[in-house]
C-alpha cells in the first residue's frame, strides 16, 4: 500500500464514503494522473525536440507563441484538433478508424506499469517486464492496420516495414531483458528497482552490452531517426500515416512521443536504477521530518530522479536524430539478426557468470 | 580527321558552327550509316551524342546531330534537311541510347516522326496538347492553345 | 489489370506493384514523376515522366530580342544561373566576334566557380535530407547563404543574376567584396571538413551509398552523361581542361576523377570539386585584388543593336555537366532558333538503367546522387 | 577484425561530436519582420519612376523580357505581378527616369494593387 493511497483512504473514510467508491475514485485519480503525465510529457517533448534540433542546426527554434515559444505545441495541438477529418474513399472504414486507437491505447496502458517512485505505481505486476513488452507489441498491429486500410501503396509499404522491424528488434530486446531477470531474480519492475538501490548495483554496469543493444533496438521499435523506415519521409512520403489527418493523425503523432518517453523511462528503470538516487540518499532523509511529509518529499524526489534519467536517454535519442541519416531496412534487419542476437546471447552468458560470482560472495 | 569520311559519303555542304565545330550536310537516307561509321571508325570515334537539334527554316526542317569524341576531344555536327510535308526520318536510338529522349522531344515540339523509335510519344507537353509549338507557324496566342482555357 | 502512363491497360503479374512517385513527393527535387514497378521493395522498372515544369524557354526566344532573352536565361537552371548566362553569352560573343577584357574574364570565372559551390552545397544538403539526415541541410545552407549574400551585393539579386552582358560584366567588383570572398573561402574549407567529418565515413551513409546505383563507363557514354556523374566513372572529361574557356588556362586546379561511379563516389566527386572550386576562387580573388585599378570590365557594345548572323554553340562545364546553348541567328534582332542542351535531361533518362534491381530506399540515394534539377530538364 | 568494429563506432561518435560542436556556434536565424537584412544599393527591388525626366522613348518597354509588364501610353504602367525584377529597363533608360529601390515586400491580397500607374507630362 502506498503512502498516498493510505492518506486518501483515511481522509475519505472519515467522510463516511463506502469503500468500493473509494476504490473507484482512487483508480480514477490515478488514471487522471497518468493521462496528465503523458500529455505533459508529450507536449514538452515535441517542443523540446524542436528546440533541441534547432540548437544543433544553429537556429533559434520556435519562439513566437508564449515565452520562448513554450505554447507552440499547445497551439499546434489545438490547430490539429480542428483539422478536417479526411477518409480515403476506398479505405477499409472500420479498420481505418480503429487503427489509431490500437496504436494509442496500449501506450497509455503501459504508463501504469512503470514505478515512478516507490509509491507512485498503479499496477505492480509480478511479470511487469513481460507485460510491458507484450502490451507494446499491440501498436505494431495498429500501424499495420493503418497501412493496410488506407489503400495507399506508400502506407502499405510503411505498415509492412513496421511489422518486419518489430519482429527483428524484439528478439534482442527480450534477450537483454532475460539478462536483467537473471541479475535481479525478479520480473516485477518495482523489485528490479529496489535491487538497484545503490549506484554500484545499477544493472548497467554488468550489462553495459545489454544496455547498448536494448537502446538501439528500442530506437528501432520507436521508429526514431536512424531507423524510421515506416514513415521514411523522403521515400514513403509519410508512410503508414500518409492518409490520416486531424485527430487520427494526432493520435499517431502523440503515440510516438508518448512511446519515446515511456520507453526511456523503462530503460531507466531496468538499467539506470529507476527512481533510485545515484548518491544513495535523499534530501528527505537528511532532515528530521514527520513520517508522512518525509515520505511525500522522498516520493517527489524519486519521481524527479526517474524523470531526469528518462530525459538523459531522450537527449541521446534526439542527439542521434540530429546526426545520422536513415538506415536501409534490410541493413537494420541484418544488424538485428546477425549482430545483436549473437551479442545479446553472449551478454546473457556474461551475466550468468557475473551472477554466479555475486551469489558466492 | 574527316578525310576518309568525306570521301566515303556524299557531303552536300560544309559549314562551321562557331567557334570551331565542322558541320556536314548529308543525305537524309545516309544518316544511320554515317553515324555508325563515325562512332566506330578508329579515326573519329565519336562515342558520344551531345544532342540533336531540330530547326524550322520556314520551308523545311534541319536536323543536326552534335557528336563528341572523348578520344580526340573534338566535336562535329551532322545535319540533313527534311521536307515540311513528309517530316519523317529514322530513329538512331539503337546507335546512341540518349537519342531516345531527344527524338521524343523533337517529335513533341516539331512533329517530326522518327521511324523505329521504341517509344515515340510526347515528352515535355501533355498528351492532350494540340500542335507542335516550335514550328514557325505556331505563334503565341494561337487558337490551338485554347485547350488550356477550358 | 493496371493502367500505364499511356492509359493503356496492361496486365501486371501478381507479384509486382506499380507505384507512382511524384510529381509531388518530398524527394523528387521538384516535379519529376516516376512510375516504378516493384516486386516487394525491389525495383523492376522505372519510367521517368517529365514536363511538369516546361516553360517553353526555346519558344520564348523566338519572340524576344537577344537582350530581352538575357534575364530569362538565368531561370533555366535557377541554382547555377551564371553558367546558363555564360553559355548563352559566349555563343553570341562568338557570333558578333568580340573579345572580352581580361578583368571581365576573371570576374566571370570567379562568379561561376562560386556559383558551382553554392549549387553543390544545396545538392549536398538535399541529398542528405533524402537519406534522412536533417542537420547537414542547415549547415550547407548557412554556407550557401554567405555566397548568395555576396552575389546579392555584387549583382543585385540572389538567384536570378542578370549580371553578364555582351562583352563583359555589368558592374565592377569592389575591394570590400573581394575581401569578403577571401574570408568566405577560408571559412569554407573548415565547413567542408565538417561535412566530411559528419558524412563521408559515417557507416550508415556508407551502407546507403556504397555499391548502390552503379553506372558503368559504357552506359555513361551511351547516355551522354557528363559532369561529376561521368568523372566518377573514371573518364576525365571536363570542358575546363579539354578546351579551356575564359582564363582556365592560367589557373591551377585539378579535375577529380574516380574509378567506379556509384552513389558514394559521386558524392566524393562533388565534395572534391567544391574544394577545387575554392582553389580557383582564391586565385581569381588574388588576381583581382592585385589589379584593382583596372577599370575595363566590358567592351562597350550596345546590346540594343546587335544583329548577329550565323550559328554558334556556347558551351560551359556547368555544375551538373556539359551545358550547351545553340543559337542560329538570321541577321535580325530575333534569333531563329535557340536550343538548350542540359545535362540533367540526359541523367534523368538514365535512371532506369542505373536504379534497376535496387530497392526503394536506394532509389532516393541514387536519384539524389545524380544531382538532377527539374527546371533544367524541362526547360 | 576488431578494427573493423571499432572504426565505424569511432566515425559515428565523430558525427555526434560534430553536430554538438555546431550547437555552440553562433545562431543564424534572422527573425524576419522585426529584423531585416541590410541591403546593398545594387539590390533590384521595386522600380521608381521620375516623370520629369521621362521622354517617352519606350526603350524600357522594348527591353523588358516579361512582355506587357511596362506599358507606356497616356500613363506609365508597370505590373509587378509580371515583373521579374531584372532591371533591364533601369539599365537602358537613356535619361535616368527609372531607378531601382530596395523595396521588396510587395505581397498583397489583391492583384490589382500590384499595378502602378503614373501620369506622364
Amino acid at each position: 500500500m502506498s503512502i498516498f493511497h493510505l492518506i486518501f483512504v483515511e481522509y475519505l473514510l472519515k467522510l463516511n464514503i463506502p469503500e468500493w467508491l473509494i476504490f473507484m475514485l482512487w483508480q480514477i485519480i490515478y488514471f487522471i494522473f497518468i493521462s496528465l503525465l503523458m500529455i505533459l510529457a508529450v507536449l514538452f517533448l515535441v517542443l523540446f525536440e524542436r528546440k533541441y534540433l534547432a540548437f544543433f542546426t544553429r537556429r533559434k527554434g520556435p519562439n513566437r507563441v508564449g515565452l520562448y515559444g513554450c505554447l507552440q505545441t499547445v497551439a499546434d495541438g489545438i490547430k490539429i484538433l480542428f483539422k478536417e477529418n479526411i477518409m480515403p474513399k476506398n479505405a477499409d472504414k472500420f479498420i481505418y478508424f480503429v487503427a489509431p486507437i490500437i496504436v494509442f491505447a496500449p501506450i497509455l496502458t503501459v504508463y501504469s506499469l512503470i514505478p515512478f517512485s516507490s509509491d507512485i505505481n498503479s499496477y505492480k505486476s509480478d511479470i511487469g517486464i513481460l507485460l510491458f513488452m507484450a502490451i507494446l507489441s499491440l501498436p505494431i498491429a495498429g500501424v499495420l492496420f493503418a497501412g493496410y486500410s488506407s489503400r495507399n501503396k506508400y502506407s502499405l509499404i510503411g505498415g509492412m516495414r513496421s511489422c518486419i522491424q518489430a519482429i527483428s528488434s524484439e528478439i534482442p530486446i527480450f534477450l537483454t531483458l532475460a539478462g536483467i531477470v537473471i541479475l535481479t531474480g525478479s520480473m516485477n519492475l518495482s523489485e528490479i528497482v529496489k535491487a538497484q538501490h545503490s549506484f554500484s548495483q545499477w544493472n548497467i554496469f554488468p550489462s553495459i552490452l545489454g544496455f547498448i543493444i536494448f537502446f538501439i533496438c528500442s530506437l528501432i521499435t520507436l521508429n526514431r531517426i536512424p531507423f524510421d523506415f515506416p514513415e521514411a519521409e523522403s521515400e514513403l512520403v509519410a508512410g503508414y500515416n500518409s492518409e490520416y489527418s486531424g485527430m487520427k493523425f494526432a493520435m499517431f503523432f502523440l503515440g510516438e512521443y508518448a512511446l519515446t518517453f515511456i520507453f526511456s523511462a523503462y530503460a531507466a528503470t531496468l538499467f539506470l536504477g529507476g527512481y533510485n538516487s545515484p548518491f544513495g540518499f535523499y534530501i528527505a532523509d537528511l532532515f528530521d521530518l514527520t513520517l508522512i511529509t518525509g515520505e511525500i518529499i522522498r516520493n517527489i524526489e524519486q519521481f524527479f530522479w526517474l524523470i531526469l534519467k528518462t530525459f538523459f536517454l531522450i537527449l541521446i535519442i534526439m542527439w542521434i536524430r540530429a546526426a545520422y541519416p536513415r538506415f536501409k531496412t534490410e541493413k537494420a534487419l541484418e544488424l538485428c539478426w546477425y549482430i545483436f542476437i549473437p551479442l545479446a546471447i553472449f551478454n546473457l552468458f556474461v551475466l550468468c557468470i557475473v551472477q554466479y560470482f555475486r551469489g558466492s560472495l | 580527321m574527316f578525310k576518309e569520311f568525306e570521301t566515303k559519303f556524299d557531303i552536300l555542304n560544309k559549314t562551321i558552327i562557331l567557334p570551331n565545330i565542322q558541320e556536314f550536310y548529308i543525305k537524309k537516307e545516309n544518316i544511320k550509316e554515317v553515324l555508325r561509321y563515325l562512332k566506330n571508325s578508329p579515326e573519329t570515334i565519336f562515342s558520344r551524342l551531345d544532342c540533336i537539334i531540330a530547326k524550322d527554316n520556314s520551308k523545311n526542317f534541319t536536323v543536326s546531330y552534335i557528336l563528341n569524341s572523348d578520344t580526340y576531344n573534338t566535336k562535329c555536327a551532322i545535319s540533313y534537311y527534311l521536307d515540311y510535308e513528309e517530316a519523317e526520318t529514322v530513329s538512331i536510338s539503337d546507335i546512341y541510347k540518349n537519342a531516345t529522349w531527344d527524338e521524343r522531344e523533337i517529335y513533341d515540339l516539331f512533329g517530326i516522326k522518327f521511324n523505329n523509335h521504341p517509344n515515340l510519344k510526347r515528352i515535355l507537353l501533355p498528351d492532350s496538347f494540340k500542335g507542335n509549338p516550335l514550328r514557325k507557324d505556331y505563334i503565341a496566342n494561337d487558337e490551338r492553345l485554347k485547350w488550356n482555357n477550358d | 489489370m493496371m493502367k500505364d502512363s499511356n492509359g493503356i491497360m496492361t496486365k501486371t503479374s501478381e507479384r509486382t506493384m506499380l507505384i507512382n512517385i511524384g510529381p509531388q513527393h518530398p524527394s523528387t527535387h521538384g516535379v519529376l514523376r516516376m512510375l516504378v514497378t516493384l516486386s516487394g521493395e525491389q525495383i523492376i522498372k522505372i519510367e521517368p515522366i517529365i514536363g511538369y515544369l516546361h516553360r517553353g524557354m526555346e519558344k520564348m526566344a523566338e519572340t524576344r530580342t537577344y537582350l530581352q532573352y538575357l534575364p530569362i536565361v538565368d531561370r533555366i537552371d535557377y541554382l547555377s544561373g551564371f553558367f546558363c548566362s555564360y553559355a548563352y553569352i559566349s555563343a553570341i560573343e562568338n557570333l558578333i566576334n568580340t573579345d572580352i577584357p581580361i578583368k571581365a574574364k576573371y570576374i566571370r570565372t570567379l562568379t561561376m566557380e562560386m556559383n558551382r559551390i553554392s549549387s553543390h552545397l544545396l545538392w549536398l544538403g538535399c541529398y542528405l535530407l533524402d537519406l534522412g539526415a536533417t542537420s547537414p541541410l542547415f549547415y550547407t545552407f548557412i554556407e550557401r547563404e554567405k555566397i548568395l549574400n555576396i552575389f546579392e551585393d555584387l549583382t543585385g539579386s540572389r538567384m536570378m543574376y542578370n549580371y553578364y552582358t555582351f562583352g563583359g560584366v555589368k558592374r565592377d567588383i569592389d575591394k570590400e567584396l573581394l575581401i569578403r570572398i577571401k574570408k568566405f573561402s577560408k571559412e569554407f574549407l573548415k565547413a567542408v571538413q565538417e561535412y566530411e567529418d559528419l558524412i563521408t565515413n559515417n557507416p550508415i551513409f556508407l551502407t546507403r551509398t556504397k555499391n548502390i546505383g552503379i553506372l558503368s563507363k559504357e552506359d555513361a557514354t551511351e547516355y551522354s552523361i557528363t559532369g561529376a556523374n561521368l568523372r566518377a566513372c573514371g573518364i576525365q572529361k571536363d570542358l575546363r581542361k579539354d578546351s579551356p574557356y575564359l582564363i582556365y588556362n592560367n589557373l591551377e586546379f585539378s579535375v577529380p576523377t574516380g574509378t567506379i561511379s556509384n552513389s558514394h563516389s559521386r558524392y566524393i566527386m562533388r565534395i572534391k570539386e567544391m574544394k577545387e572550386s575554392n582553389k580557383i576562387i582564391n586565385q581569381c580573388t588574388d588576381w583581382l585584388l592585385s589589379n584593382i585599378e583596372d577599370n575595363e570590365i566590358n567592351t562597350k557594345i550596345n546590346p540594343l543593336t546587335i544583329k548577329p548572323n550565323g550559328a554558334a554553340l556556347g558551351e560551359v562545364e556547368s555544375t551538373r555537366g556539359l551545358l550547351q546553348c545553340y543559337i542560329e541567328a538570321n541577321g535580325t534582332e530575333f534569333p531563329n532558333r535557340i536550343k538548350w542542351r542540359t545535362p540533367s535531361f540526359y541523367a534523368t533518362q538514365a535512371i532506369n538503367t542505373i536504379a534497376k534491381g535496387f530497392m526503394i530506399p536506394d532509389l532516393m540515394a541514387i536519384f539524389g546522387s545524380l544531382d538532377i534539377i527539374m527546371p533544367e530538364v524541362d526547360r | 577484425m576488431i578494427k573493423s568494429f571499432i572504426y565505424p563506432i569511432k566515425e559515428l561518435i565523430k558525427g555526434l561530436l560534430t553536430v554538438l560542436k555546431n550547437g555552440f556556434k553562433e545562431k543564424v536565424t534572422l527573425e524576419y519582420p522585426e529584423k531585416k537584412k541590410v541591403l546593398n544599393n545594387n539590390f533590384r527591388g521595386k522600380i521608381k519612376y521620375d516623370k520629369t525626366k521621362c521622354i517617352k522613348c519606350k526603350i524600357c518597354q522594348k527591353v523588358c523580357p516579361a512582355k506587357g509588364t511596362i506599358e507606356i501610353n497616356e500613363t506609365f504602367k508597370i505590373d509587378y505581378s509580371q515583373c521579374i525584377f531584372c532591371a533591364n529597363c533601369v539599365e537602358f533608360c537613356p535619361k535616368g527616369a527609372l531607378t531601382i529601390t530596395k523595396e521588396y515586400e510587395l505581397a498583397t491580397n489583391n492583384k490589382n494593387e500590384l499595378i502602378f500607374n503614373e501620369g506622364i507630362n
